[in-house]
């Protein structure tokens, strides 16, 4: 069996512990299962709710263009899309691209800074949700390059 | 792709300069990390372990004199590595804090050697030790003294070794380490001959939180990781070449202001 | 026991800045340990922020967020003296909170 | 300025402070790191302990830069770099440019890790470490000189084709004390490998030559 199989069985196989074979207690409940085991960011986006994407220059990504480390890629995203309810960060190429959603409530800006890892080179995207029950996005492309001196 | 990318160790540090040697597109992402460094949550696990009763004598390490008296840490990491008569040696943090973690705690020292690099599966005391008495340093300037006759040998045998090579590669710390804005693949190589470099390297380089380690290292390890890349064998934790090259680099560092832990790839 | 976070929390005019770092391993499952053992999946799914009791960030995160995980946001309608509270809530159950208060940037 | 007044100079303050004259003169320094580098590797091998010990031509590029090679000395360099020159048996010093750009991108081999030697098929070239080559390859070092077009530049001449070999198999025949390892005398990389390597570097068709 080649390395990228192994891995992406590992980490398949280590989903389906988090999501069933190790009993979840308080967190279950708000955890989008079907979103975050998606494989394909389509399908991901899909489970977001989202039937269609509309396009948004009122989104800001805030990444590198080129990540130095691909275990820790800091991603900022900024809406300005009238009544944000939720920002999601996507990185397309990851074996399961959902990696985040941030609800926001009670005075939360529409703003999330968080750090992800990113296996290669790959568009983030963020989608956003508004109050209207559409769904906004844009993305930005990080650059992972190989380690310095591998 | 992640256990790979964690274990690849890199050769040097990102240049602390910032916009020299720079590659457009990496230091968005560079300040962002530094904004918030996970080093911060060595620096507090570190001020518990040095106050809590620890080691087979269950004493702190309040009574460590780190060279300004026992438990004086303000300012301490500046004037390191500085010489200790109850040793007869100059001795570095690390080193330092071996003695008394030995001496005072009654740990074995080759228990903590063993674990002087913390892994994905054990934290490391001594990294966590290390980033909080450095930080108590921050703010002030590097000031390593060279008053004493053997802190002037060993600060000499530091450049000695700095220029000296060998290995199958021929490399020496000045091959990567003596020329403006050069690169490793993309890494940053400082330029460790220029007066200002050295300053920053040692006042704000190590201990620093690495991204692809997911640890804090200190600079025992990054002599240790260079060594490596030179194809030298493990380097001997706190050994007197890991002393004299630190004494000669934070000597010549004196008046960089501090600001500890870093942050790097 | 989990290490505590660092919460770090300013306003400037009404708007609270906060940055939070948390100890956590963020396993993906896929990571071998020195024995050749597959350490098992281990990451946040829940991270829950509150400002004087009432959420104002709810996350949900894959095992995608790095180890040692950041959380920055943003909160309007604070000032000084306000509490701001962070829950996170692993794969295994584990939990941990901790409060910081919000103080004015300098 | 000499090494010994630039020196003086610069520790004048300490030794002002400190009342004291004396001085490490330059023999008990080199014996003090000596005997650093003969304790720096505790419990190691003595094979992999033997790397950090110095050939003749090592030990005259150790100098700090104020401390200039002679002309003897550097003569002494080129006749050792020069008898340390083999070609590979077949005498065909251009290789397969696909196996070299393999090797360019290669920087692994050769490394110690608690005392062993990493597990590799065969030693890397590390070339992108130093060097740029492809124009599309983002990620390459700048240590050594760019080396975009260089057959493009220089063409495929036997006299371009040898210079390439010996250079790459020590760089010290041609550039005494340079930064560039002596891939091939010190057997890091074997007189089969460096063909391959001049290949990418001469070839029409490498990326080197092409983008």
């Amino acid at each position: 069996m080649n390395r990228r199989r192994r891995t992406l069985l590992a980490w398949a196989g280590g989903t389906a512990a988090a999501a069933g074979l190790i009993p979840l207690r308080a967190s279950a409940a708000n955890w989008n299962k079907p979103g975050f085991e998606a494989k394909a960011s389509n399908d991901a986006i899909k489970n977001l709710g989202a039937a269609n994407l509309i396009e948004s220059k009122e989104i800001t990504i805030t990444a590198p263009d080129i990540a130095e480390n691909g275990a820790v890629v800091p991603v900022a995203v900024t809406s300005r899309i009238p009544n944000t309810q939720s920002i999601s960060i996507v990185a397309e190429k990851n074996p399961f691209p959902l990696a985040a959603t941030f609800d926001m409530a009670n005075g939360a800006e529409p703003y999330a800074s968080v750090r992800i890892k990113m296996g290669q080179t790959s568009h983030v995207r963020a989608v956003v949700k508004a109050a209207d029950g559409r769904f906004y996005t844009a993305s930005k492309e990080v650059k992972v390059t190989v380690g310095g001196c591998g | 792709m992640r256990a790979r990318s964690v274990a690849l160790a890199l050769m040097l540090i990102a240049s602390p300069l910032g916009a020299q040697g720079d590659v457009d597109g990496l230091s968005i992402g560079r300040q962002m990390l530094a904004e918030d460094n996970p080093g911060e949550l060595w620096v507090q696990r570190g001020e518990r372990l040095f106050y809590e009763k620890r080691g087979p004598r269950g004493v702190s390490l309040e009574r460590c004199d780190l060279g300004l008296g026992p438990g004086k840490l303000e300012g301490a990491f500046a004037q390191l590595p500085r010489y200790f008569s109850d040793t007869n040696s100059v001795q570095d943090l690390e080193s330092r804090l071996l003695t008394c973690m030995v001496g005072l705690q009654g740990f074995k020292r080759e228990e903590i050697v063993a674990n002087r690099f913390g892994t994905l599966d054990k934290d490391s005391d001594m990294e966590a030790l290390v980033s909080f008495i450095a930080s108590k340093s921050n703010g002030m300037k590097m000031n390593v003294p060279l008053a004493h006759p053997k802190e002037r040998e060993v600060y000499k045998i530091g450049e000695y070794l700095f220029y000296r090579r060998s290995g199958p590669l021929d490399f020496s710390c000045a091959t990567c380490h003596s020329d403006e804005a050069k690169r490793i693949r993309l890494q940053d190589l400082p330029n460790m001959t220029d007066p200002k470099q050295v300053q920053t390297v040692v006042s704000t380089g190590w201990p620093a939180y690495r991204g692809t380690q997911a640890s804090v290292r200190t600079m025992q390890h990054r002599l240790y990781d260079c060594n490596w890349q030179m194809r030298l064998p493990d380097l001997g934790y706190a050994s007197d070449m890991s002393i004299a090259l630190t004494s000669y680099l934070n000597h010549r560092g004196n008046g960089g202001v501090i600001q500890l832990p870093g942050v790097r790839r | 026991m989990s290490e505590p976070m660092r919460i770090r929390a300013t306003v400037q005019g009404d708007v609270a800045d906060v940055r939070i770092l948390m100890r956590h391993p963020m396993e993906t499952g896929q990571r071998k340990d020195a024995k050749g053992e597959i350490v098992p999946v281990h990451f946040i799914q829940n991270v829950v922020v509150t400002h004087n009791g009432r959420t104002v960030v709810d996350a949900q995160w894959s095992q995608a967020v790095s180890r040692d995980p950041f959380l920055g946001l943003r909160v309007k309608g604070a000032k000084a003296g306000d509490k701001i509270a962070v829950t996170w809530t692993d794969n295994k159950g584990d939990k941990r909170t901790d409060e910081a208060t919000i103080v004015a940037a300098s | 300025m000499p090494v010994k007044r630039r020196l003086l100079l610069l520790l004048a303050p300490a030794l002002l402070a400190a009342g004291c004259a004396s001085f490490p003169d330059r023999e008990t320094i080199r014996a003090g790191g000596e005997d650093a580098i003969a304790h720096a590797y505790p419990g190691m091998p003595p094979a992999l302990v033997a790397r950090s010990s110095q050939d003749a031509s090592q030990k005259l590029c150790s100098k700090a830069p104020e401390d200039k090679l002679t002309a003897e000395e550097a003569r002494q360099i080129v006749e050792s770099a020069r008898a340390s020159i083999k070609y590979p048996p077949s005498g065909k010093l251009v290789g397969d440019w696909k196996i070299g750009a393999q090797l360019v991108a290669n920087g692994a081999g050769q490394r110690v890790r608690d005392g062993r030697v990493e597990k590799t098929r065969e030693n890397g070239a590390l070339c992108a470490n130093c060097h740029a080559l492809d124009a599309k390859e983002v990620n390459a070092g700048n240590l050594g000189p760019s080396l975009m077009g260089y057959g493009a530049k220089r063409g495929t001449s036997d006299a371009v084709v040898k210079h390439t070999y010996e250079k790459i198999y020590n760089a010290w025949l041609y550039f005494p004390c340079s930064n560039m390892p002596r891939l091939g005398a010190s057997g890091f990389l074997t007189p089969e490998q460096i063909t391959h390597l001049v290949a990418y570097l001469v070839d029409p068709q490498s990326p080197v030559n092409r983008n």
